[in-house]
């Protein structure tokens, strides 16, 4: 029921920062055209954060790779599984943390291709280090599934 | 115009993981001869790794037949996707048409 | 702590209609900042359920509405309270539920001022009931707090 | 030009609950003398009922001290929701600066 969801208290942080702020919580499926209504609010959040054009666009990739990732690779296509995402206003940032129950991945085996060895696929994670400052594999909290946190720091001002 | 013929495809919307599969045939279907292909990606609203990918696999199948594959007016994000890929230097890349067809 | 509202499921349907399907869940603190980054998510779903921009624009209005009611009527301000949004493709249109905690609000006093009474305020609620084909407050499912829908069909084919 | 001097108020951005107070006070603000005012909302990206209420609010204001308020360069979204507010018969609703100026 949709109701428990509703009662169950948001967290004001994770206990990490107190400096950081939760903008919002998504929930989704795993499907693949879920993911252009997680872009435009994630643009929205990097802008809030105070990024530019630039910057949200580069936040925006790599959150869909990440989301792409656990729709392929960890749940390998099954649509009735769900993903959560939350966005934090870190002061000098944003961190989105996206959470899967899928089976727990080997950081391991998360690694792009070679980019000289040019052929089809093998970008995504690419892509997310190169968009953000930091991209931590973590196990869920409280067991099952994954928590995977991307960070980007605003650019220092000139 | 002393150019050889030129096959034009467009791609529009989201070239994403909804529509990779769309994306990939669409692009596969046009390599049917030697004719060399321009991609036109000026409609393009958003593009990831999934349509990168069909990009790539469609360079390599024109390739095999010996034809070529130039990407053709892409926005500051489609851009900014090839070069963070370093395949800005893989695939033509041309500004306009006109610049694309007279190359 | 987060990892509680990642394992309790989403609700495929509320029970209502087989034919609708759940686009995705927000949570968010009901503060007026929070709207830029709701107001997009609401446009993206208005669109994947067909709606052109126009449609989409009413259905932001309305929702971007009925949130700041539950912010200043519902929660009397409260930054710590939070508002739960959820969307769904109803197959003919689109519905949006927001689900709060705030005291059982009475329908009989929401309406908007005589459009003819010219003053600041007021419009809101008329708004809603302009954009939308269906607006309706009820108790939220299982207790506490309030559930307000949303409902939009599209324009029939010409 | 023969016309009375205007004052011009720039709205911009989104004129929503966020910056309900900051937008109430600017348009009470410019409300000091009985020069007649514009407000342009041409780089308005988005305004709902909060946004509306302050400006029937300095309307009023306006009309209290027998100067005038219009509006100018409103957005389909701006203009919609004045017209859904059946507000566009009240506010003088002008489409571009020159216009609102010579008027
Ligand atoms: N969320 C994940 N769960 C399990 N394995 C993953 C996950 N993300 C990435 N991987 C592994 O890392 C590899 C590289 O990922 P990526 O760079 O995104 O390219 P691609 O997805 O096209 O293979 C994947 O092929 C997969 O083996
Ligand atoms: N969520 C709500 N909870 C309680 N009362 C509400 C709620 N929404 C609206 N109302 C009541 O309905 C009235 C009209 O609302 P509205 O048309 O949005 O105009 P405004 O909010 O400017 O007063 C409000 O003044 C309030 O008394």
């Amino acid at each position: 029921m949709t109701g428990n969801s509703a009662r169950s208290q948001l967290p004001s942080t994770d206990g990490n920062a107190a400096a950081e702020q939760l903008l919002l919580e998504i929930r989704f499926f795993a499907k693949p055209d879920r993911l252009k209504l997680i872009r435009p609010v994630v643009l929205a959040a990097a802008r809030m954060c105070g990024f530019d054009e630039q910057g949200g666009q580069d936040i925006v990739l790599a959150t869909d790779e990440a989301c792409q990732n656990v729709i392929i690779h960890g749940y390998r296509g099954q649509p009735d599984k769900q993903i959560t995402l939350t966005a934090y206003d870190i002061a000098d940032g944003i961190q989105i943390r996206l959470r899967d129950t899928a089976p727990a991945a080997d950081p391991a085996h998360i690694h792009p291709r070679d980019l000289d060895d040019i052929r089809p696929g093998g970008l995504g994670t690419h892509f997310m280090q190169a968009a953000m400052d930091d991209v931590v594999y973590l196990p869920a909290p409280g067991g099952v599934g994954n928590l995977l946190r991307l960070t980007k720091h605003l650019p220092r001002q000139p | 115009m002393s150019a050889p013929q030129k096959r034009v495809i467009e791609l529009s919307g989201d070239v994403d993981l909804e529509h990779a599969a769309d994306t990939r045939q669409m692009l596969l279907d046009a390599i049917d001869g030697t004719t060399d292909l321009l991609v036109d990606l000026s409609a393009v609203t958003y593009i990831d790794s999934s349509g990168i990918a069909s990009l790539v696999e469609a360079l390599q199948a024109a390739h095999d037949i010996g034809a070529t594959l130039g990407l053709v007016a892409l926005s500051t994000q489609a851009l900014r996707v090839f070069e963070l890929a370093r395949l800005d230097k893989v695939f033509p890349i041309y500004p306009d048409m006109p610049t694309a067809m007279s190359a």
